[in-house]
């Protein structure tokens, strides 16, 4: 209410003596402790975790909670994040006993509906990318990235091709691309992007080579854009012995409308978190799991589910990487995507994504005079625009960015991807009434125009927030990373 | 559609601005020979109560925690967590947010995690702790590459009592790098790494040896020795450590750890099948500190003056480093990191021990009802934390499915791991007596 | 966020066409509406509800939440009202279906658990008033007290007494006890206090008579005050034929100290939702439960649960009243309560009024130099100060409460009692950490000290709240009660 | 204690303020002699997991129809309700506020109250609604104390097809204020008021006539004719309605009504074995409305001339008006009135109407089958609503019983209404027709 007030640390509530938790007594006969372990391995003094009570708890995170924005406060247009509504009843089913309190151990007949829900969500992830297999593994989709490029790493060094050591990515893919190559220690090739946005063919033709071990794509890629030579680009790759990888991070654009295994893709990886709207928990847990080909599929990651006759089974694929997580990765992820995609269906998952492209195309075009658009073409679901015009008159799109705040709004994502100077990239989702792209437009709009009249209101911003503009050099230069004992 | 609001009518409005006749001619840019003519092969869609009416009926396919009583542990533990977690987890603002980009709208989340990362630092005795990583066993696999970057070493030694799957893991991570292993065997009388089997390796070569503490067995290592000699080296120790064990066990800091990670899912996290949960990682000294992998939340000041938190250190992300980048993770379990740190708070100084305090003596008092049976013994001598083994010439998969009959799991039978007859026990404070008494007196009809 | 936005009504959110919720499709054959209802039972024009999505709903009321305070969000010392943490925990365990999910008609074999919790309910408030039997029933305090007139006018017609019309009642009583009484056909007789705050035992005696049905009591009374001749006014009242009621808004004072029924009272009604916690909902749910005597037990409205050998059974008094409310009363409010008295045992119980007096007595010393005390004796869980002295300065108790708002607290019960000019009257209630306590004491006197330097602050007050300050006389004068069809 | 932070340091603290040596004199002021000297005579404290066992044990004796499919109504339904309502609800900002006495930082519950009032008036087609009462029945016995003291006129004329409970909860009201009532016989072969009866009553005496559509049988009464009668004479026409029923039944303001109470129950809110609810109000008329009983929240501005809510008609409040007021109604039921508008507001325009369809098309399916059923009948002829009664010469109890052991709820025998062999049933959208099916399989074999 008072928002200028900023709330304490939790730790500068605490008080000598207070408990937030009861236990139960203990009702076994009690042995000194010293008795139990010997003293070298005791602590001296115990931890100073805060001392305050179950009213303070709740009201610290309360009060913590209404600094925050999230998809249930406002838009929040954050461009390759997909912050689509997450739905309430994925909460309810996901923390029925039935699946929230189930150890990964238990014996496979005791667990055969979790399992059930995992093999089915496996195919429902295969279907979907026009692939053959699925792990549910990876923890997040760069996780996903890093299970993708193993395998297609193992593949080669099966088929005796280990000399295969060079990943192509496009200078305007995400980072996490080339990290996750350079950790299977992959020698990362960029491929520049062409006019239209997409990979430079001719450019990606005097790359390939023998050690071409694939490439890695996002189609729509970070600017939103489908790369129309998708299927020269694959041929391309697979001519020269690589495999393709599927960045699906922006998979909200083709559910129902085109398959990555129909554009020549080897693996794909999903961000659940993303495209299948788990919520994204203010930066986790995601769920990256992988489909793959049938040539890759012996070497995909393990446990996976498999049928036999009507039980579920853990199994090992034949030539498997091994493990990538501890147990069968984010189960209580799976089923919120599994519930997501059962309450769409085919029609409904198609939906989503001519929905997510008509919103993006329609804001794109809503706001192309006021901020330069890069390239001109129809957009996937989300778009860049560049701040240059902006930039100009002595604002940056950072200002632009911290005044949308202030509009109740959270910001695109901005200097993202690299190759746009000034960077905004929009994403609308499909799940946001026309009403509110529109009075975002209408934001958008307004800001570009006190940028011309008075742009001190922007490089100021933002001013209705809890914290005024924060100082990030500062906490680089002078790193406080704990809360500190007096 | 369900969660799609856009009308026909504003369908048209959107049209009619782009000046196409159909959603169609958005997608004229892909070929039309791949384009999908036909519904993806998927079940059609739900209602919200049809489809809570299919979950409810899956749940009932499995035996859950709720009414089955657990003395399985081996990596995910039945511990009580306070109601209040749910209940603040569940607010939007935190479910609903994404990683705090925008500092000025995201105090909730980047306060919350440098309480968290303070709560790690505490409870570890380390420095500075990250925003939390996929899991243990992956914060386990990047120290071990982190420890190689730094030392400009590529051997890493580890433990042969650590926890299968993580061990399993870091060899997938360091092998994609070239990294080699080398194993510590364990004494078969104590339980824990052999201080005789330290002879074979040549540690200068070693950018890290790892102990984990409890270890597999719940065993308690002599962390502090191996960590002596590392350094002696010019290594760096990494432990692998239970948070619960911590409210009692010296700390990794006074152990002389360089990096500590661990698996957080005993602080509050649902067991869920195993996932998810999270990873904590903390290190000291600053090198290490900027080598960390993640994310890490720090404190500065805003225009005004008045404290705030930023995602700072951003080095370490990929989108500025690209394949320089220290690490690839993006996404990470900052629900579960909350979580984690409600559950800290809310124990507190003494609960936290208090929860420590009871699974040792719950655990202790099962473990000696288990030795009074006829034919079982326990066959590490070593002392034990929550989790022990004990040997008995039986089937112990067989009396486990007996066991759930009776509403009960059993321990993780140790066959996996070359231990035939040897099984895992776990006991919490959520066990009561009368449970475990119940459970030594089905066990001893089937034995 | 941008605190100044009011957030729409959700109809202007509405869009024709949007949906918000589907339904599984219909599986029965349909037959036409006209063939199942006659046309003239039809409505010819649909209600004009909202069409919005679900995303919106959940928008519009998480920003709506956004708006306001809570004992989850702040202090909340709202006086006769209790405002002490409501665990959470409460909340899980009703909703679990075996409680949420019951049929009030189900045959009773299936409802022995529901029954159960009344029946245990039902013994411990008995045994906290230290009286004989109890009906959940009352809906909440003012309904309790209701029932408790019924109840007393009741047993004296059974007794021939009809004539006694005469309901004795302080002048300091809450609203709702003049109004009950007036709802059972009582007159209402007010007595006058004296200058310890307590009943002029002096001006009782005259005015009880043969008429006299009964006294409504709140002890502590509304000034927080303990009136020590409670056992001489009970003899007064009781030899003149007359029965007591006690008001138990503030039993949080007394819990496992002194019972009512060792006061001398009759009938006793509980506010589940102040005293045992049952949140309070932005105004209700609450439940008002009473107690009663031995020799009224058997007028208590039916039905309530009885044991018979280890069955639960519910039962009719038999000169039960009649019924008051449908079913049985609030059950899933009585489910809390019970939680509530389980969580604190006997001991916690006594410790929740110990520390609520103690809070009461800190708070009103630190105050009393800087705001007006009217009776200077022990407190019990609640003061009441008055706005005297600021008054002089042009500063009214609603300027000081207006002006709390800005320190992030919600102000104190103001201008009750009506005995007190300017009350302000404050109930800490035992849950507060003493930090809060302290923190508040210290804006009352930084407001005690605006009140002399800018009085202005206060009178213009509130200043950082999501509206300022509301013009209610408009509101009252021109009557907008809903919203208008443009 | 677990929700008391007070610290013996701060108890000391505080007691050295206040100059005593313990807090026990600051009950000195109590006659001793009435002072406890022991503890309460109650269980000992639980800690919250022990709670939680106590609590799922208790639920355990209970057949919830989570499991149990029901086919009982009779003033409490099982409509679907839409996940989102309880996660709304559970923000600690609506769940632990109260009355909002401080507008400027209430606007959440101030706004969202009157949206409820706002949707109550649209869907009864009357001018205006309260905040909420405590249920139907104490809705109904308000209106008609409110309509005497509008009339000034003593007797109420009450429909004998009125809910039974509501009728025992009017009376009680009324005869504590020495109102008399005159009862509406019904036609036994319609099942609805008998239009012949109205002749014995002297309606100018008449303060008003209350009518319940559908009535408790679920059949539609002709409303109008008796609201125009009532109007002739100068009195008020009150109606009790099912807020589902709306969707599709002519709006209490088409047909005249002057008072619409009902109870919402059904509108998103738990059974929860009968309670909480609430009750609604709604009123047209400027003279009417100033005396309704509870509380309305108005629309205003503040003093930058932003849109604002605020509690409004005050002199309602009983702390002003004390014996005066128009009712003691203080706490009301809030919460439940924030359910019931979510509800409406998430089914939205369309939604509501096809609830309102869904119940009438299976309950007449299930009706239609029930009397395929030999030996079954419909005894009243009147078109219904959701609810419909059947006879049969059986033991219904009997047969309850034996179909609550296969997992059913079979609808209320109406012995009790001197209608031995009467059953009443009630169908929701939450059937299906397997569900329905299987109930009349298994009713034919216990006939
Ligand atoms: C295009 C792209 N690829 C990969 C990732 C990494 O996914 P995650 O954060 O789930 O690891 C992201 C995340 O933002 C992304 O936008
Ligand atoms: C002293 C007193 N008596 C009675 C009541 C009425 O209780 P309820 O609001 O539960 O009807 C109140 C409520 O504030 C009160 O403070």
């Amino acid at each position: 209410m008072a928002t200028k007030k900023v709330v304490p640390l939790i730790i500068e509530r605490s008080t000598p003596g207070r408990r937030g938790y009861r236990l139960p007594e203990l009702d076994v006969p009690e042995i000194p402790l010293s008795q139990l372990i010997p003293e070298e391995h005791l602590r001296t003094e115990p931890a100073e975790l805060p001392e305050v009570s179950e009213l303070e708890v709740v009201r610290h995170y309360t009060q913590l909670s209404r600094l925050n924005h999230g998809v249930d406060v406002g838009f929040y247009p954050l461009g390759s994040c997909t912050m689509k509504y997450n739905p309430r009843v994925h909460e309810d089913v996901t923390s029925l006993p039935g699946f929230a309190a189930l150890h990964p151990y238990q014996p496979e007949s005791s667990v055969q509906g979790a399992m059930e829900l995992m093999f089915n969500l496996s195919e429902y992830l295969a279907v979907i990318s026009g692939l053959e297999a699925t792990t549910l593994q990876p923890a997040a989709g760069a996780h996903g990235e890093l299970a993708g490029l193993m395998v297609i790493k193992a593949f080669h060094a099966h088929n005796g091709e280990s000399h295969r050591n060079e990943m192509l990515i496009p200078d305007s893919a995400h980072g996490t691309n080339p990290a996750s190559s350079a950790m299977v220690g992959y020698k990362v090739i960029e491929v520049p992007s062409d006019d239209r946005g997409g990979v430079d063919v001719e450019a990606l033709k005097k790359l390939v080579g023998p050690n071409t071990a694939g490439l890695m794509l996002t189609n729509p890629n970070t600017l939103g854009l489908f790369d129309e030579n998708i299927c020269t680009i694959s041929q391309i790759v697979h001519d020269a012995g690589g495999l393709l990888y599927y960045d699906g991070a922006n998979a909200n654009a083709i559910l129902g409308i085109v398959r990555p295994g129909d554009m020549g893709f080897d693996v794909v990886h999903y961000n659940l978190h993303k495209t299948f709207s788990t919520p994204h928990g203010g930066g986790g847990p995601g769920s990256g799991p992988i489909s793959v080909s049938k040539e890759l599929a012996p070497f995909l990651p393990g446990p996976i589910v498999q049928k036999e006759g009507d039980k579920y089974v853990f199994a090992t694929p034949e030539h498997s990487i091994g493990r990538l997580k501890s147990f069968y990765g984010h189960f209580l992820v799976f089923a919120k995507a599994y519930a997501y995609i059962l309450s769409h269906g085919p029609k409904g998952l198609r939906e989503v994504s001519e929905t997510a492209v008509l919103h993006a195309n329609y804001m794109m075009r809503r706001l192309q005079d006021v901020y330069y658009l890069p390239v001109d073409r129809h957009c996937k679901h989300e778009f860049v625009l560049s701040g240059m015009w902006q930039r100009d008159m002595g604002v940056r799109t950072t200002d632009i960015a911290k005044r949308l705040l202030d509009y109740g709004y959270h910001a695109p994502t901005v200097y993202f991807p690299l190759i746009v100077d000034e960077a905004i990239m929009i994403e609308p989702t499909e799940t946001e009434p026309k009403s509110t792209l529109d009075e975002f437009i209408e934001a958008m709009r307004a800001i570009a125009q006190e940028a011309k009249e008075y742009p001190e209101n922007l490089t100021s911003a933002p001013h209705h927030t809890p914290v005024t503009r924060l100082d990030e050099s500062r906490a680089a230069r002078q790193p406080i990373l704990r809360w500190q004992k007096p | 559609m369900r969660y799609i609001p856009l009308t026909q009518d504003e369908k048209q409005e959107m049209l009619d601005v782009l000046g196409i006749a159909s959603v169609q001619e958005l997608f004229d840019d892909i070929p039309e020979h791949i384009l999908l003519d036909q519904d993806l092969e998927l079940p059609e869609a739900l209602s919200e109560a049809e489809l809570v009416k299919h979950f409810r009926e899956l749940a009932k396919k499995n035996s859950d925690l709720s009414s089955v009583v657990s003395f399985m542990g081996a990596g995910a533990y039945d511990h009580l967590t306070p109601s209040v977690i749910k209940h603040i987890i569940g607010r939007g603002e935190f479910l609903t947010a994404y990683t705090p980009y925008q500092a000025e709208i995201s105090q909730g989340v980047l306060q919350s995690t440098f309480e968290y990362q303070s709560l790690i630092a505490e409870i570890t005795g380390m420095e500075v702790a990250n925003a939390s990583m996929y899991d243990g066993a992956t914060a386990l696999a990047e120290a071990c590459l982190m420890s190689c970057a730094a030392t400009r070493r590529e051997l890493v030694v580890l433990p042969s009592t650590l926890h299968p799957e993580w061990q399993e893991v870091v060899k997938l991570y360091l092998e994609n790098q070239d990294v080699q292993i080398a194993y510590l065997p364990y004494d078969r009388q104590t339980g824990i790494i052999d201080p005789n089997a330290v002879g074979g390796i040549n540690w200068s070569d070693v950018a890290c040896v790892v102990v984990q503490q409890p270890n597999f067995f719940g065993l308690l290592e002599n962390a502090a020795a191996l960590g002596e000699l590392i350094h002696e080296h010019g290594g760096l120790f990494i432990m692998a450590v239970d948070p619960i064990s911590l409210s009692l066990l010296k700390s990794p800091g006074e152990l002389g750890a360089d990096i500590v990670v661990g698996d957080g899912q005993s602080l509050g996290n649902a067991m869920g099948f195993g996932g998810p949960s999270l990873g904590f990682f903390a290190a000291s000294g600053s090198k290490l500190i900027r080598r960390m992998p993640g994310r890490v939340v720090g404190e500065t000041v805003d225009t005004e003056g008045k404290r705030g938190f930023v995602l700072t250190l951003q080095t370490r992300e990929q989108h500025i480093r690209r394949e320089k980048a220290t690490s690839n993770i993006c996404s990470n379990q900052a629900l579960n990191a909350l979580i984690a740190a409600i559950y800290l708070n809310v124990l507190g100084k003494v609960g936290y021990q208090e929860v420590g305090m009871q699974c040792l003596q719950k655990a202790n008092y099962f473990k000696q009802r288990l030795l009074e049976i006829e034919g079982l013994s326990a066959p590490f001598s070593a002392p034990s934390f929550r989790e022990f083994v004990i040997q008995g010439d039986v089937d112990w998969a067989e009396i486990n499915q007996r066991l759930l009959e009776q509403g009960f799991l059993g321990g993780l039978p140790l066959d996996g791991c070359g231990l035939a007859g040897h099984v895992l026990f776990s006991v919490t404070e959520a066990r009561t007596k009368e449970e475990m008494d119940t459970f030594i007196t089905l066990l001893r009809g089937l034995i």
